[in-house]
């Protein structure tokens, strides 16, 4: 039962990865075709709220290809990993879309 | 096809040279790496050029289709193992000797002769 | 039986990985002039084999000729690989004594072993490409030596060594390239097969250039020996020694071998080309060994000058003078080794190379004064050491063959190494000891410190006594390389192509 | 004979191991071998007289043609009497002269070897053993000249000796195959056989002169004459024997030998002459303004030379018996006064002549024997001097060609040399006595033997010198001059124009004398005009010229070792490319398909690229750019080879650039920057040297690809790849199976290389 | 480097890129690879977990793995010299042996596979001690 | 039909590739050119073996194709992160500028 | 197998990577930091993937894929060395 959950998990993560692929790129095209360039970077820190090694390694990937953000570095103690984001709007909004993230790895990793 | 290649052999050629006669080890060091790929091109190129067939064959049968020259592949891989060993002690012996001498300058390196 | 021509490159190998292992200071002494002589004892017996059959080949891999790499001995090779044996045995020997604290004796044959193997692969070797893989193997042995000591001048030298003989390296691949680009082979047999009856071989002079550049950087001819006195006197003695006597000739063993296999096409130039880069060779040496006060700076220009001597000889090209190179080369190797070990013990006894700085060694140690006068005499030519019949073929051939220019510029040169050695000698041996010297300091050596020099002078005086055998054996190498058709035969065996 | 050259090779080395005793009185043990050798040859002198010649052949290397000859005839005897006679009464001599000297081991070793060397030389009849033995002479006598070597001097004249010597017996060998060519062989018998022909060569004159360097060298004629009064260094024994008796007459008896050879021609004998007079003519000029007791004798056997090779040089046969004996007279009475010298110089501690006089008082038994030395040099009877002189007045008399002007000179030299001997035994023995540091006094019998008997013999062949005549002389001539003369010796030839020549000379020779002696002035002044017209010194030009020699050396090296390394990288690229471009230039015929099109278009872009990354990597000013550049140009090359259907080697390519890029950057941090080290104009020009270089090797490979001599062997490694390799990568089967050797080399050079570098970054606690 | 995310990613990374050494060396003989391609690639991954990790020390009884590896790899070559030395062939030629096993089918091992495996070693101990060497603290 | 899907992934992935280098070009400073670099190249390979995976249709080579894709997006964050990383950790005053040249 | 793509698709993709190497390459020469031309180097890295995948599917050999295999792996390692080696203030 559990397997089948964590494949189904693992299915609806990738077509999110895949979703969220396609939309970073199109973005990016966008932003870089068009002439005008509507960026608004910031650097942010997210909290971890994940336990496995390879679930933040997962993470920290992730959030490179997903739109806007790239993530510069995780802190020592694995709490806090720090992103560049390129189209910041607020940190609550960031950060809830952050944790939703999240929430997806845990599920197949844990 | 060929003429362009060997027009960059020459220019990596003279890239290499000129690197060589420069008075920083490290350009010595950095000319040495595109002389020898200057040099693996240039064994490369000189066997002939076949493209898109590289040298698997398939089986007992022989394949028909014209089979690109793979000696030379053979030697050109020999050479560039044997260039990255030589390229790396090259380097190892600059380090040492800026560590001793505290100069990267060819020019300095005079005690020797005379 | 026909395994035994690759030996004397697999025993090196073998050895490279024992030494590696090996941790022990103590088995590595045994286990280095042991090898060293089982290697000699290897080769004498190869040279027996080759003087019943004259040559012997082996496919490796048992591919055949012109595919796979073919291993050959001929008279050529079989003599050079005896000479070199010897003399990497005596080294062997010598690095027990002379070798400081500060280098690591198993790391030391490590090296010395790779040149062995590099330098007998090279000897051996039917193949062009697997030439430059074994120049390689040498040349990379030789850099770490050069370096080992790791003092300021050494890595100095060290420096101009390598990058000089890089480019010779570099050059010689593309020549091969070229080479093959052109004849679609690499055997060199087959080489000489395909070039002999081909009209169109006067095509093969740009690689031929190529090569001739490489080989004069490796044997250090006149506008390309830069980096041998810039780099020779600065390592221990006995990685000195033993470059002196092997790395240059075996540019010459190649000179010898392509330019009597292969490129004979066209003679006039190369003959003519071989011989002016002959004289300069000598003369420049011969005038900067004059302008030096240091023993082995004086050797050294001394090995340059010397190589112009056996240049000349394949430059006159008659069988009598590559008889003489071949000769010279021989005496050569075994002399100027000898010379250098000596010059290891007048430093080991006072500490200094320079030559103001030393003297009264005659009345000190009178057997290392005739252990020095012995190859210095061969190099001078004095008779009846080996020396002289070495130059009196060349001579006699250059004259024969109507090379005067030539000729004179060699007993000019003879004139110049007779100053040398002369100046070495005066302020050595019969110079008292200058006063600011350590003259307190005196050393006596030991047996296992003299037996080297001891040995090389033997085998010179005997190579001088016994001329006629040696000659012998010479002059048939030189016929078999006019006359490379056994050569040719053998490796191919007849393949029709 | 050979064995006698052997036992004295042995007994030269033996004197290391003689035992105890027997090592005290080594110099008698030489001796007798001496005689024994002595009394050998003299044995043999009835049997050169009336048989053949005897010739021993020992085959060495005949494909050279260098062969063991020995040839005993009349000529070799002269020399052979000559050489161990002297030498018997030299060893006795020397045991009382070295006696108080170290290291008469190796002395005694090295006269020793010298007389066999001499005797070799002269029974030689190989031109080239001839040549051997001839070298060793050379080497030997630096040797013993060098015997006080801590004498700077004494290493001087050792070397310049050698030096001059060397340089003529070099020259002397290619004459010598020069000459051989000719004839094709180095033995004497072949020569003198094909004497005609090597006359008529085209050889003949260059042949001649190379020879004649070397005899002239060796033998001390002018203009090479100076090396022998510099090697007045060495002991007393070692002058009288080697610079007096034997070894400088090696040229002398090379002259003999081929005069049947090379001689009779207008070449030999004008040229052979005029050195003679000239160098006979120098020899007692300057022996009179000496103030050496050993220079006086130096010169004056430059003299004796001059004049024995003059003689060869007039080449009829009364001169030729004129010289052969002249060999024993000069020998006899100037080995004696060296002796004399040697032993003065012993006992008085000095040489000078100022600082001696009136030793007759302490030595009145080395007055006698110099006495009659010196009147045997004067050419006084009854004394075997004299027969020599009226020989040889009487050969000039005869010459050919220039008889007046050689007999005018022959005479000026000879009054000079009377007032010589007269003046030698006035100021040494005669006058008042000086003070010395101690008592010279005549101790020690085998000082005396050896002067002693030789002053007899020429006293006693001076009055009955008819079998010496007969038994010697006569069978040395017929060799030289290939016909039997009966030579009939006699003191007393009657009244005719020699004796009066004689007398003539006798007469000016004591005027100068009385006014050398009366008149100080005279002498000061000759030596001041002296002085000033031979300002120039001949060893003090060979010194300059060895000065010299060295600078230039120095300066040579200095341009061409200049220690800038870039600049020999520079020689070389340059040497290459001119080589090249020659070829390229010279090899026109090839030609090629200079269609040139850019499809496709990518890779024509790539390498676009490539040249973008190469051009930016030489001229960036960041090291990092540079790295960065050559790993592009890297990538772009993998693909060129991928394109080409290698992708072992593209893969292998990019694995090795990481590879290297890793390394760089590893190393990179701890060293310099980049800074401008060249000028503008050195960039330009290594550009156009790089430039220069890479065109040739760009038409190079593009003559590669269309030169195609041969089908090429890969066909095999495809065909048999799978079939008996079992392998489909033909590539890695080449690499592992076909070539597997190469592969071995390679995996030893990463291996040595990675030693290596290990080796050389260890850090100095770390354990190798 | 020092970095938490690089030290994540060598965990795993490290193993893959072994994995295809091992993969590019045995499937050398008939595709892409071969000795020197893996030897390399599993260099670059202790390369790699080198940086990442910011140290290339290593512990001080590992210290001569390098050389072990070299002086391995050397010997597997020399051992791939026998068999056809006791065959009485001559000497390097390849000597093939062929084991069917269910399932994989034919298999072929022979000492040219011994020799690519020897170079394998060899090229990771001398990638090893190259690297070793250039970073070592000085 | 099929040769239309490849066709288009083909041109798509290569125009991502491209986007990706215009954005090297044309992004003003480093973190948003990272931004550029890191994610359109990788998904351009991505739709490219996508194609060439449809255009052999053999097993080895999907697999060949996942694991490409697998590692692109298992380094190409990794690689950002390290070239950021770098630039951050570097002295601000950025010493190239001061670099000599030859 | 048997597709047949269209040349001038292949020739357009060709182009685009060239277009993009050399853009690519002229941010590797204009820097500003070497930050920007390690970017640009590991955006070459890619191209050239790329390159081989298309050049696969235009002489139909799916053996050009064990390149990409390869490259995919190596490619950063160069990038982490050389980021790595900057943190030190060197040039």
């Amino acid at each position: 039962m559990k397997i089948i959950k964590r494949i189904y998990y693992t299915l609806e993560f990738i077509g999110f990865y895949l979703f969220n692929l396609v939309k970073a790129n199109v973005y990016i095209a966008w932003d870089i075709l068009t002439p005008k360039i509507h960026m608004k970077p910031a650097f942010m820190e997210i909290p971890v709220r994940l336990e496995t090694d390879f679930g933040l390694l997962l993470f920290s990937n992730l959030l490179s290809m997903t739109p806007g953000t790239i993530s510069m570095d995780i802190s020592e103690d694995k709490k806090i990993v720090r992103v560049h984001v390129l189209y910041y709007k607020t940190d609550e909004i960031m950060l809830n879309e952050f944790y939703k993230m999240q929430e997806k790895i845990k599920r197949i990793t844990s | 096809m060929e003429i362009v290649l060997a027009i960059v052999v020459g220019i990596l050629y003279t890239a290499g040279v000129y690197l060589m006669l420069r008075r920083s080890i490290l350009k010595f060091i950095i000319g040495l790496i595109f002389m020898s790929n200057a040099t693996n091109l240039l064994v490369f190129l000189s066997a002939g050029l076949v493209s898109g067939s590289p040298v698997f064959v398939d089986g007992e049968k022989i394949n028909a289709e014209v089979m690109a020259d793979p000696l030379p592949q053979a030697l050109v891989l020999t050479a560039i193992v044997i260039g990255l060993g030589i390229v790396v002690f090259t380097l190892a012996l600059k380090y040492k000797f800026f560590e001793l001498t505290g100069t990267d300058d060819l020019d300095q390196l005079k005690k020797t002769d005379n | 039986m026909i395994t035994l021509v690759a030996l004397p490159i697999l025993i090196p190998f073998v050895l490279i990985i024992g030494m590696l292992v090996c941790r022990s200071d103590k088995l590595a002494r045994w286990l280095g002039p042991v090898a060293s002589g089982l290697l000699l004892l290897l080769t004498v017996v190869l040279f027996v084999f080759v003087q019943k059959h004259g040559v012997l080949a082996i496919q490796m891999g048992g591919w055949e000729a012109p595919f796979g790499i073919t291993l050959v001995v001929d008279y050529l090779s079989a003599l050079m690989l005896v000479v070199s044996a010897i003399i990497l045995f005596v080294i062997a020997v010598y690095a027990l004594n002379f070798l400081p604290d500060s280098i690591n004796i198993n790391r030391f044959f490590i090296f010395f072993f790779g040149l062995a193997m590099g330098m007998n692969g090279a000897f051996v070797t039917g193949d062009v490409f697997n030439l430059f893989v074994w120049f390689e193997v040498m040349l990379m042995s030789s850099f770490v030596l050069i370096t080992m000591g790791r003092s300021k001048d050494q890595l100095e030298g060290g420096i101009k060594y390598l990058a000089l003989n890089l480019v010779g390296s570099l050059l010689f691949l593309a020549g091969v390239g070229l080479l093959y680009g052109k004849t679609g082979t690499l055997n060199m047999a087959h080489l000489a097969e395909i070039l002999k009856n081909d009209d169109q071989a006067i095509l093969m002079n740009t690689s031929a250039v190529l090569f001739f550049i490489a080989f004069g950087i490796k044997a250090a001819v006149f506008p390309l020996y830069f980096w041998l006195p810039a780099s020779y006197h600065t390592p221990n003695i006995t990685i000195s020694s033993l470059f002196a006597g092997l790395l240059t000739k075996v540019g010459v063993y190649t000179f010898i071998r392509f330019f009597t296999l292969f490129f004979v096409h066209d003679p006039q130039f190369w003959h003519q080309i071989l011989l002016v880069v002959a004289g300069f060779t000598m003369v420049a040496g011969g005038l900067a060994a004059a302008a030096h006060y240091e023993t082995r700076r004086i050797l050294s220009y001394h090995i340059i000058s010397q190589i112009g001597y056996m240049i000349m000889g394949l430059g006159i090209f008659t069988p009598l003078a590559i008889a003489g190179a071949i000769f010279f080369t021989l005496h050569n190797m075994i002399a100027k080794t000898n010379t250098f070990l000596v010059s290891g013990m007048i430093n080991k006894a006072r500490g200094t190379f320079e030559l103001k700085e030393i003297g009264g060694l005659f009345k000190e140690s009178p057997l290392t004064a005739i252990l020095f006068m012995i190859p210095a005499f061969a190099l001078a030519g004095v008779p009846p050491i080996s020396g002289f019949f070495a130059k009196f073929i060349l001579i006699k051939a250059g004259i024969e063959n109507g090379n005067y220019v030539i000729t004179a510029v060699a007993i000019f040169t003879a004139m110049l190494t007779l100053y040398s050695m002369i100046k070495i000698w005066n302020e050595a041996f019969l110079k008292k000891q200058p006063g600011n010297g350590n003259p307190g300091r005196s050393y006596s050596f030991s047996f296992a410190e003299y037996f080297p020099s001891v040995l090389l002078g033997i085998v010179s005086i005997l190579m001088g006594i016994f001329a006629m055998y040696v000659f012998g054996y010479t002059m048939e190498a030189a016929n078999q390389l006019i006359n490379p058709d056994l050569y040719i035969e053998t490796v191919l065996k007849g393949i029709k192509l | 004979m050979q064995y006698i050259l052997l036992l004295f090779l042995i007994s030269s080395l033996a004197i290391f191991i003689l035992p105890g005793w027997l090592k005290k009185q080594k110099a008698l043990v030489l001796s007798a071998v001496q005689v024994v050798a002595f009394v050998y040859f003299a044995a043999r002198i009835p049997e050169i007289t009336t048989a053949e010649a005897k010739y021993i052949f020992l085959e060495w290397i005949p494909a050279l043609g260098l062969n063991f000859e020995f040839l005993l005839d009349g000529l070799t005897m002269v020399f052979a009497l000559l050489v161990t006679g002297i030498g018997a009464l030299i060893f006795l001599y020397a045991k009382a002269y070295m006696k108080s000297y170290e290291g008469t081991d190796k002395f005694y070793l090295y006269l020793m070897l010298f007389s066999a060397a001499m005797l070799g030389l002269v029974l030689s009849a190989n031109l080239i053993q001839l040549f051997i033995f001839w070298e060793l002479t050379s080497f030997l006598s630096y040797f013993l000249i060098s015997f006080f070597h801590e004498k700077e001097s004494a290493r001087k004249a050792a070397f310049q000796s050698l030096y001059i010597t060397g340089f003529g017996g070099l020259a002397m060998l290619a004459g010598i195959i020069l000459l051989g060519s000719v004839v094709d062989s180095y033995s004497l018998q072949d020569w003198i056989n094909g004497a005609e022909s090597i006359r008529q060569s085209n050889f003949y004159l260059p042949g001649l002169l190379l020879i004649l360097l070397g005899v002239f060298t060796k033998s001390a004629q002018f203009p090479f004459h100076f090396w022998l009064p510099g090697a007045m260094q060495a002991p007393a024994p070692v002058s009288s024997y080697l610079h007096s008796a034997t070894m400088v007459k090696a040229g002398v008896f090379l002259l003999a030998r081929l005069s049947p050879v090379l001689g009779g021609t207008n070449e030999w004998i004008y040229i052979i002459s005029l050195i003679g007079v000239i160098t006979m003519l120098t020899g007692s000029y300057f022996a009179i303004t000496q103030t050496d007791l050993k220079g006086i004798l130096a010169y004056t056997t430059i003299n004796a030379l001059g004049v024995l090779v003059l003689l060869l040089g007039i080449n009829t046969s009364e001169s030729i018996k004129a010289a052969m004996l002249f060999l024993f007279i000069h020998a006899f009475y100037k080995a004696t006064l060296f002796m004399v010298a040697g032993l003065i110089e012993k006992k008085t501690g000095t040489r000078e002549l100022s600082k001696l006089g009136g030793l007759v008082k302490y030595m009145p038994f080395t007055f006698v024997i110099a006495l009659l030395a010196l009147l045997s040099m004067a050419g006084l009877p009854p004394l075997l001097g004299f027969l020599g002189k009226e020989l040889i007045y009487e050969a000039k008399v005869q010459s050919p060609g220039i008889a007046s002007l050689v007999l005018i000179l022959g005479v000026t030299s000879n009054v000079f040399m009377v007032a010589v001997s007269l003046f030698f035994a006035r100021k040494v023995f005669l006058g008042k006595p000086n003070t010395f540091g101690k008592t010279p006094n005549e101790k020690g019998a085998a000082f005396l033997i050896g002067p002693g008997i030789l002053v007899l013999l020429s006293l006693v062949l001076g009055l009955f010198p008819g079998n010496l005549g007969t038994a010697v002389i006569k069978p040395a001539l017929g060799v030289v001059s290939s016909e039997m003369i009966d030579v009939k010796l006699k003191l007393w030839h009657g009244f005719n124009q020699v004796l009066f020549l004689s007398l003539l000379t006798v007469f000016l020779g004591v005027v100068l004398y009385w006014a050398m002696l009366k008149k100080k002035k005279l002498l000061e002044t000759w030596r001041k005009v002296n002085s000033v017209i031979f300002s120039i010194e001949l060893d003090e030009v060979f010194a300059w010229v060895m000065n010299k020699f060295v600078q230039v050396a120095q300066f040579k090296t200095k341009i061409v070792q200049h220690g800038y390394h870039r600049y020999y990288i520079l020689t070389i690229f340059v040497f290459t490319s001119l080589l090249l471009w020659f070829q390229v230039f010279v090899i026109r015929s090839w030609e090629f398909d200079l269609s040139f099109s850019l499809n496709p278009f990518y890779i024509s872009g790539l390498a676009v690229v490539i040249l973008g990354a190469a051009i930016t990597s030489a001229v960036s000013r960041s090291r990092i750019v540079t790295i960065i550049s050559m790993g592009v140009a890297g990538y772009g090359i993998s693909l060129i080879f991928m394109y080409y259907s290698a992708i072992d080697l593209a893969i292998t390519q990019i694995l090795v650039e990481t590879l290297t890029l890793v390394m760089f950057m590893a190393i990179l941090q701890k060293l310099p920057r980049f800074a401008v080290l060249s000028s503008k104009r050195t960039r330009l020009r290594d550009f156009f040297i790089a430039l220069s270089f890479g065109s040739v090797m760009t038409i190079l490979a593009i003559k590669a690809v269309n030169v195609n001599l041969n089908p090429t062997i890969s066909d095999f490694f495809v065909e048999n790849s799978y079939n008996k390799a079992f392998g489909e990568n033909v590539v890695n089967v080449i690499l592992v199976d076909f070539r597997a050797l190469d592969t071995l080399g390679e995996v030893t050079v990463l291996t040595i290389a990675a030693t290596g570098v290990f080796l050389l970054l260890k850090t100095k606690n770390k354990k190798l | 480097m020092n970095s938490v995310i690089l030290q994540l990613a060598a965990k795993y990374l490290k193993w893959l890129f072994i994995v295809f050494a091992v993969l590019a060396l045995i499937r050398g003989h008939n595709s892409p690879g071969g000795g020197f391609i893996g030897g390399l690639m599993a260099g670059l991954a202790i390369v790699y977990n080198g940086f990442a990790y910011d140290t290339f020390r290593i512990k001080e009884r590992l210290q001569n793995f390098p050389e072990w590896l070299i002086a391995g790899g050397l010997f597997v070559i020399v051992l791939s010299f026998f068999p056809s030395l006791l065959l009485g062939e001559t000497i390097m030629s390849g000597v093939w042996l062929k084991i069917s096993l269910p399932l994989v089918g034919e298999l072929k091992l022979g000492s040219p596979l011994l020799f690519d495996i020897g170079v394998f070693f060899t090229v990771i101990g001398v990638t090893l001690m190259f690297i070793f060497s250039l970073t070592q603290k000085r | 039909m099929d040769n239309v899907i490849i066709s288009i992934f083909l041109l798509a992935g290569s125009f991502f590739i491209l986007i990706a280098s215009i954005g090297l070009i044309r992004l003003k400073d480093l973190y948003s050119r990272l931004h550029a670099a890191t994610k359109a190249p990788s998904f351009g390979i991505f739709l490219m073996l996508i194609g060439v995976s449809i255009f052999f249709n053999t097993p080895m080579v999907y697999i060949k194709s996942l694991f490409v894709i697998f590692f692109i997006y298992l380094t190409a964050p990794l690689a950002a992160h390290a070239i950021i990383k770098s630039f951050q950790e570097k002295d601000k005053d950025d010493s190239e500028k001061k670099i000599t040249e030859l | 197998m048997e597709y047949n793509i269209s040349i001038v698709v292949l020739i357009i993709t060709f182009s685009f990577l060239l277009a993009a190497l050399v853009l690519a390459f002229v941010r590797l020469l204009r820097g500003p930091s070497v930050n920007d031309r390690i970017a640009a180097m590991d955006v070459i890295a890619v191209i050239v993937m790329a390159f081989i995948l298309t050049y696969s599917i235009m002489v139909n050999k799916a053996i050009y894929l064990d390149l990409p295999v390869i490259i995919s792996l190596i490619s950063f390692i160069g990038t982490v060395a050389v980021s790595t080696y900057l943190k030190h203030r060197y040039g």
